[in-house]
């Protein structure tokens, strides 16, 4: 490990300089050795494991890792030189006053989210916890006063969670009477509830999944895709490691059932109406970890009625889908990052065109959002078909009680998985097709090979994962048999795989012959749109986003929460015609915001810290340990 | 329900069973036999669309008001013959007596002879022409037993069809749909305004320019042209006869 | 009651007496059956009531303006638009003042026409037409839609302006059967018998076979009312509906070809009568058909009726109501469909219609119209029943038309099957007509269906139309 | 293989079929059976005009959705049961590959930025979101307590023939659901209409409004393909798994002139009750897997 980290670590010289080139270089070569090392103990026996002896209150502090921590390790190691690669160039398209700290930043993000993966003491992982946390906000606010409130905001949430992750770590100490990870087996229901709404926090769940979607579009692009696509799953690998220490009822495992799927629905009611792309996307994260849950869930009910292959499926389609979903998920937020730099908005009913203005982009984005909404060639829709399977397998469960659960996740994966599709084709249609929207849209303009890289990265490893998801599977495998799973149904999983990338060479092998045929016998040229031949035809003649999704609007209103100004034609000769709504996050306006207002206000006193002096940063956050630290030996 | 079937039942069969060799209402003015000794001059001068010429009656001019046939029976005489269409206008024009209208050599294109695609564009017509064309796809002539169809988009048309004068406010409209349609695509002019301007020639509305630039290749007479000579235009250039 | 008015008689007035005198006929429950400037520099005004007709008439105002008369009586609104575009007169205050036609070299040219626009990014538009998908005419409708709800719709038309009306004052008026007929292809018989009673009043002569023009007329109705009521059932997708009207249709313009030679009634009139007389074997052709008809209309539209699905698309789709339809002077079907009984033959009968009441519905939406159409039909059937009962095969057809006798103004006012066509022309001399003005019922219709279309589906607005079934060219002339 | 042929003859001339039925049943002639074969034909030798706005979405969009459909046909069981592809939970596959095309297609439409379009495509796509979910449900309950893993075995394995009334009973209401879903998916009467020439009231004709010639066939021919696949699953579900080829030729046969009986004797829906309608199968499939399953529990 040690020498993954101190490359890390070195990574931060540079910064006093401010040359984000090398410490994008020495970030790479630090992941590098990370990624060695999780790969070590992923696919071998070899277990890291260091013992550093702390006096009293602390103990003895375990810093390992497990099959589980080294899964997460490899995405976070492969992720985060990618997110900086981008960041370095988004960084220079879009410069800051505060570089310096905001690379510093970002680096202790970093590390601290490899930190978390590493700790084994319950007191040591929440002090790494918060560090991440805290860094994380500043690079949200990104030295911008306009971002402040999202970042604060986004600090309370984190601030909640963590007290409860504190409480519940302490009350685990007071049962099981040790820090360590390995005294959580079996817990006691209070405890474990208490840990798992803390890690529910950063995981992005219903009902407290609302700092995402403020945090996410005020973000810099490569923090945001950075923090959409890993850092929210150290929540959900809280949840997993405690999952994977404990067995459920199977009342507790409908519930769980039931709020990932509320979460997941409550996203893509939101998905649906979104008009900004990030907060769009940010959204769409919370439906995905909704959907990973409730795979997780497939998994639990597996377990409860000893279905094995419900079981692995389950738990498989979980993990797939965090993998996949952290792929594409990054790629889709530094596209959009990218739009926002040639276009400088991000309400997509301003752009439209782009994808004849920027044609790579336009390509880039139509693959990203095939495989966020699970459509066959990418990977996301590997994973919704295990989980899928996962779900139809319970069709063999003789107990009505389990069928129950599993059905409610068929129909609201199927469900989900379909408003997804509907809303993301409309985001693309819209943005993407058709006639420029707006000013913007009309000079936008292509950026420089440098942003485009790790999106290209990313694009690649989608199609790759997707077409031949062997690959993916294989790299689970360990993970599979550390929560010893039947391997014989993974074996024939795998050949599933192999037969679905078959059927894909057929598509991929008819669909050339067709194109070829069609390139042979046609001759094409273009004319003018068909508008019924009228003479001067306007970019507000085609569907506004709106207009899109209203007939389902029309269907889904109990569940959609919006705010409507109008003008209504008084007939027949109308002089002014106006009409606009809003869809903002019930849960935050009438809940959240009234209580975070008053927080944030007390907050902004220290609005002062934030002075862009690194040292002045670290000052803050020790003294903030410290506190903790007091607060936390007051137990004993 | 139990009116419908009553109805449906008195209804029967209604197609005419073949449209191309139906006969017509005896007071259906057809095809014109004009008489060797009918004096040109005086007929023209009494013709409000100024149809005849030295050459003789020009069915593309002709609105079939019957005028001339009721002041002079003797000179002209209408026959109940629906066999209007031709394919090119020199064909339109009759001289004395000729008896039918020569034969239509133009054919489509192999693969359009048993598929034909037609888009309509009423530039400045009566509504009459284009009732009539809808009536030519009712149930009654079932113009889409040949493979006829009239189509919405011309994106999906082989031909336009073009019915009325053309008025300066559609030329550009009617321009647009042309190229809007795929090639290889053919024109078709259905009435007597569309061919020759008809009642509306000189009008400074009107605004031809665009049959000045593309060739039709079927003439279909009349005002408004009857069904079944669209009927027997169109299958004739199909080469279904 | 008298149609003809010698030129002598309306002495032109002053424009604040002119105004005066319209708004109290106004108030005292005429209706603006014509608003129009004239070559002579005049603005003329006929209003109407029951059996009694006001003409009246203005020296062009000096500067070119006036006070609008729209946002008082917005039946004015389309006869404002158009004196403005034709003279340049300008309506001060006028709510809506838009191209009517846009004749040649008029501006804004027919592209650049000022739409209403909305500025909210959630409101787009559609723009449909000229060239329609369906085997019709051309005109643009555009809409403002939020979502599939159209929030406003704004018609323009002109786009089959071919100036019909310049051509009647070139030559003798005797001569232009052929213009008129030309004006709409589907109401030629209307026009027509309008166009030859202003011939007649103005040159004195007697009228011959005013049965068969009566036959000829409800004929036209008839073949109307029957393709509107199939292409109604054909946009909800009711084939049966669809295709047996059709046939129907079919069959009645097939009987007036058999009278005239002409499916649409061109070549049948003539001033001073008619062309073709009725042969006995076309009588008794006619009555058994017209027997036909009745029973099989009267079944099909029964059955249509009384399905469903279809009703459930009719009801409560594109409401007119009322008051709307009677202050902005809507006519025909459209103002019948809301319990507004004015249909000119029972106002101003040119003849004698014995017997004869108006047809109404109540509700105005599309079931209303459709069904209304339904009963009209069966009304001239049962019309021309009795006409074919004691029809005299024998009796002339045409009645020599003597010259025109010089400045007088005729009127001659018909209910055609859109409603009411009001014709009215000036004489110059005993060949010329020194004005002639047509003012079909379209035009002022139109308005409705932009009234009806607000705040419904927009897939419903193709329905809507059908069931108003407004001419294009009746009013770009 | 006799799969592969009849996928690739069929669906065209059955579409004829339902063109014919129409017209017998209001008195006309009508077009001949072969007509949509013959456009086929016609639109392959035909230019293509595209819109300037279009980028190379709508160029390909036709021809991957095509790919794709045919693909996903060779799941389903047509003449003979034995299906030239099959895995245990390729339905999952179908219905996805089904969507893929209808996303392609759905953004191809989109692509020339026309008013219509985007009308269309949200109306059609409106519907799927009721759809999946209900084609999944239709399969749980079809392989509901019977171990069968794919599609070919779940649908023809299974037949609306048992002893059991209420078994007959739930498989019939499943045969229903997938009718009304075939209706809709290939935007039949009274959810769309095929026949209709007014923009603003079509669902799946105008998001094809701008198409031509080759890519025009192409997707005529997938949409006929796509019904042809609903209707073949449906006669599968009703017939034995053992039975003679005339049999299920017989049972197409009567399902498409079903179709088009139900044309011409119904009015379509207003737009926005659409919606609600297609919920329908859902309901059903829901209550088919709950007589099932009552059933398993012992109820009779």
């Amino acid at each position: 490990m040690s020498i993954g980290f101190i490359v890390l670590l070195l990574a931060f010289i540079p910064t006093l300089w401010k040359r984000s080139g090398y410490y994008v270089i020495l970030w790479l070569l630090g992941s590098a050795f990370l990624a060695y090392e999780y790969m070590e103990v992923l696919f071998s026996r070899s277990i890291v494991d260091y013992i550093f002896s702390m006096p009293m209150p602390v103990g003895d502090v375990g810093i390992a890792l497990n099959k589980l921590s080294a899964f997460f390790g490899v995405i976070f190691s492969l992720g985060l030189p990618l997110g900086m690669l981008y960041g370095h160039y988004y960084l220079k398209e879009h410069p800051t006053p505060a570089l310096r700290s905001h690379l510093v930043w970002l680096g202790i993000m970093g590390i601290s989210m490899h930190g978390v993966l590493w700790m084994r003491h319950s007191l040591i992982f929440l002090m790494v916890w918060e560090l991440m946390s805290l860094s994380s906000f500043f690079c949200i606010v990104f030295s911008k006063r306009e971002n402040l409130e999202a970042g604060l905001n986004y600090l309370i949430t984190m601030q909640i969670g963590a007290a409860f992750l504190l409480a519940g770590f302490a009350i685990a100490y007071l049962q099981s009477g040790t820090f360590d990870f390995s005294g959580f087996e079996q817990m006691k229901p209070l405890p474990m509830y208490l840990i798992l709404i803390g890690f529910a926090f950063k995981a992005g769940v219903f009902p407290v999944a609302s700092w995402l979607p403020q945090a996410h579009p005020a973000a810099p692009s490569h923090v945001s895709g950075i923090m959409s696509s890993m850092l929210i799953k150290t929540g959900f690998y809280g949840i997993l490691l405690i999952i994977s220490l404990n067995r459920f009822s199977l009342s507790e495992i409908a519930v769980f059932t039931l709020i990932f799927s509320i979460s997941a629905f409550w996203a893509v009611s939101h998905l649906l109406n979104e008009r900004n792309l990030k907060r769009a996307l940010a959204y769409s994260s919370v439906e995905n970890i909704g959907i990973a849950g409730m795979a997780v869930c497939a998994g639990l009910l597996g377990i409860h009625a000893n279905l094995p292959v419900m079981t692995m499926l389950g738990f498989c389609g979980a993990f797939l889908h965090i993998f996949f979903h952290s792929i594409f998920k990054a790629q889709l937020f530094y596209t959009s990052g990218n739009i926002l730099l040639s276009t400088g908005t991000l309400d997509i009913d301003e752009m439209g065109a782009l994808a004849k203005r920027m044609p790579y982009t336009g390509a880039m984005t139509l693959i990203g959002i095939f495989a966020i909404s699970a459509l066959p060639l990418t990977n996301g829709f590997f994973s919704e078909f295990t989980i899928f399977r996962a779900a139809m397998e319970a069709m063999q469960i003789p107990s009505i009680k389990h069928l129950l659960p599993a059905l409610l996740i068929l129909v609201a994966l199927a469900f989900i998985g379909a408003l997804a599709l509907i809303a993301f084709i409309r985001i693309y249609a819209v943005a993407f097709l058709g006639a420029p929207r707006s000013q913007k849209a009309e000079n936008a303009k292509e950026l420089k090979i440098g942003a485009r890289l790790s999106v290209f990265f990313l694009s690649v490893a989608i199609l790759l994962t997707g077409i031949v998801p062997g690959i993916a599977l294989r790299f689970i495998k360990p993970l599979l048999r550390w929560f010893d799973l039947d391997m014989q149904i993974y074996a024939g999983l795998q050949q599933q795989a192999t037969q679905i990338s078959s059927v894909y060479l057929i598509i991929i092998a008819m669909f050339a012959l067709f194109f070829v045929v069609r390139r042979l016998c046609v001759k094409e040229k273009t004319g003018t749109t068909w508008a019924c031949a009228y003479p001067k035809v306007k970019p507000k003649m085609q569907s506004s986003s709106m207009t899109y999704i209203q007939p389902l609007a029309y269907f889904l209103k109990p569940f959609m929460y919006k705010t409507t100004t109008r003008v209504k034609a008084e007939h027949p000769f109308p002089q002014k015609i106006e009409y606009n709504e809003e869809h903002p996050d019930a849960v935050w306006n009438l809940v959240v915001r009234p209580v975070s207002r008053i927080i944030s206000n007390f907050l902004l006193l220290f609005a002062g810290i934030h002075n862009g002096k690194t040292n002045s940063y670290i000052a803050w956050a020790l003294g903030f340990l410290v506190i903790l630290l007091v607060w936390v030996v007051g137990f004993r | 329900m139990f009116n419908l079937l009553k109805a449906r039942i008195r209804h029967g069969y209604q197609a005419i069973p073949d449209p191309l060799t139906v006969s017509m209402d005896p007071a259906f003015p057809g095809v014109p036999e004009l008489a060797e000794s009918a004096d040109l001059q005086l007929l023209n001068d009494l013709c409000p669309a100024k149809a005849f010429s030295e050459k003789g009656i020009d069915l593309g001019r002709c609105v079939f008001c019957g005028l001339c046939e009721r002041k002079h029976p003797d000179m002209i005489n209408f026959t109940p013959n629906n066999k209007l269409a031709t394919d090119s206008r020199e064909k339109l024009i009759m001289a004395p007596g000729q008896k039918v209208l020569p034969k239509i050599e133009f054919r489509l294109p192999r693969s359009m002879r048993r598929s034909f695609a037609l888009r309509n564009v009423s530039a400045g017509g009566c509504n009459a022409c284009e009732m009539e064309l809808a009536a030519s796809n009712n149930v009654n002539f079932d113009i889409c037993r040949y493979g006829v169809e009239i189509v919405a988009s011309p994106r999906h048309a082989d031909a336009l069809i073009l019915t009325g004068p053309i008025s300066k406010n559609m030329s550009s409209a009617l321009s647009e749909t042309w190229q809007a349609i795929p090639e290889p695509k053919y024109l078709i002019l259905c009435g007597a305004c569309a061919i020759s301007g008809g009642i509306c020639t000189g009008a400074d509305a009107i605004d031809r320019a665009f049959l000045k630039h593309w060739e039709a290749c079927l003439f279909i007479p009349g005002c408004p042209a009857h069904p079944l000579s669209i009927v027997h235009g169109i299958t004739a250039i199909m080469g279904r006869q | 009651m008298d149609f003809l008015f010698r030129s002598e008689a309306i002495q032109p007035l002053s424009l604040d007496a002119f105004l005066t005198e319209i708004r109290q006929d106004l108030l005292a429950g005429f209706q603006p059956l014509a608003f129009f400037g004239t070559s002579e520099k005049l603005i003329y005004c006929l209003l109407g009531k029951a059996q009694e007709l006001h003409l009246r008439c203005t020296p062009f105002p000096e500067p070119s303006r006036y006070p609008s008369l729209s946002m008082e009586f917005p039946a004015f609104h389309i006869f404002e638009r158009e004196l403005y575009e034709e003279y340049g007169i300008l309506p001060i205050n006028h709510p809506w003042l838009k191209s009517v036609r846009h004749p040649v070299g008029s501006k804004p040219a027919i592209e650049d026409y000022p739409f209403l626009e909305s500025d909210s990014a959630l409101i787009h538009e559609v723009g449909v037409g000229p060239v329609h998908a369906g085997v019709i005419e051309p005109g643009h409708f555009r809409f403002l839609m939020r979502g599939e709800i159209v929030e406003h719709l704004e018609i323009q038309l002109g786009w089959q302006h071919r100036g019909i009306l310049s051509m009647f004052c070139q030559g003798a008026l005797t001569d232009k059967m052929l213009c008129v007929e030309a004006i709409a292809g589907d109401t030629v018989i209307g026009h027509g018998t309008a166009f030859c009673r202003i011939v007649e009043e103005l040159s004195g002569c007697k009228t011959q076979a005013e049965d068969l023009r009566v036959i000829l007329l409800e004929l036209e109705r008839v073949a109307m009312h029957l393709s509107t009521l199939s292409a109604l059932a054909g946009d909800v997708a009711y084939i049966m509906g669809q295709n047996l009207f059709a046939a129907l249709r079919t069959i009645v313009i097939n009987s007036t070809l058999s009278i005239c030679g002409s499916r649409f009634g061109k070549r049948a009139l003539w001033p001073g009568g008619v062309n073709y007389g009725l042969k006995a074997a076309v009588i008794k052709k006619l009555k058994t058909e017209m027997q036909y008809c009745i029973e099989q209309i009267h079944d099909v539209a029964e059955a249509m009726f009384a399905t469903s699905s279809l009703i459930s698309r009719f009801d409560d789709t594109g409401k007119v109501i009322a008051n709307d339809a009677l202050q902005f002077g809507f006519t025909g079907i459209t103002a019948k469909a809301c319990g507004i009984p004015i249909d000119a033959r029972l106002d101003f009968p040119m003849w004698q219609y014995p017997g004869f009441l108006v047809q109404t519905e109540s509700s105005g939406d599309v079931y209303a119209r459709a069904h209304l159409r339904y009963l009209e039909c069966m009304q001239s059937l049962q019309i021309i029943l009795n006409l074919l009962e004691n029809a005299d095969p024998s009796a002339p057809c045409q009645s020599q038309v003597n010259e025109l006798q010089a400045d007088q103004i005729a009127v001659s006012i018909v209910e055609g099957a859109r409603g009411r066509i009001v014709h009215v022309a000036k004489s110059k001399d005993a060949q010329k007509a020194m004005w002639y003005k047509v003012i079909d019922p379209s035009s002022q219709n139109w308005l409705a269906l932009s009234m009806a279309v607000q705040q419904e589906q927009v897939s419903d607005f193709p329905l809507c139309n059908k069931s108003f079934d407004l001419s294009y060219c009746g009013s770009d002339l | 293989m006799i799969n592969a042929l009849c996928v690739i003859f069929l669906p065209l001339l059955f579409m004829g079929l339902i063109s014919k039925v129409k017209a017998i049943m209001v008195g006309r002639k009508g077009k001949p059976i072969l007509q949509s074969s013959w456009d086929f034909w016609k639109l392959l030798r035909k230019d293509e005009i595209y819109s300037n706005h279009a980028t190379q979405i709508s160029r390909f969009a036709p021809l991957l959705a095509l790919a794709v459909t045919f693909v996903a046909a060779m799941f389903v069981p047509f003449l003979s049961n034995n299906t030239l592809l099959s895995f245990r939970g390729d339905y999952i596959l179908i219905v996805y590959l089904l969507s893929l095309a209808k996303g392609i297609m759905a953004l191809a439409a989109m692509d020339s930025g026309s008013s219509f379009q985007g009308m269309g495509t949200s109306r059609e796509l409106s519907f799927t979101a009721f759809l999946e979910p209900a084609f999944f449900l239709v399969v749980a309950a079809l392989i509901f307590s019977s171990g069968a893993g794919s599609t070919a075995e779940s649908f023809a394995q299974q037949s609306i023939f048992h002893s059991s009334i209420w078994a007959t009973l739930a498989a019939a209401s499943l045969a229903i659901a997938l009718f009304i879903m075939l209706l809709v998916e290939s935007s039949r009467v009274p959810f769309d209409d095929p026949a209709t020439h007014l923009e603003l009231t079509m669902i799946h004709e105008v998001m094809i409004l701008d198409f031509s010639g080759f890519n025009l066939a192409v997707i005529h021919y997938t949409a006929a393909l796509k019904m042809f696949i609903y209707a073949s699953l449906i006669s599968r579900l009703i017939l034995p798994p053992q039975i003679a080829v005339w049999w299920y030729l017989a049972l197409m046969l009567a399902i498409y002139v079903l179709v088009g009986v139900l044309e011409s004797l119904m009015a379509r829906f207003r737009m926005n009750r659409n919606l609600e309608l297609v919920l329908l199968p859902l309901c059903i499939a829901l209550l088919s897997l709950a007589m099932r399953l009552a059933r398993y529990m012992g109820a009779w």
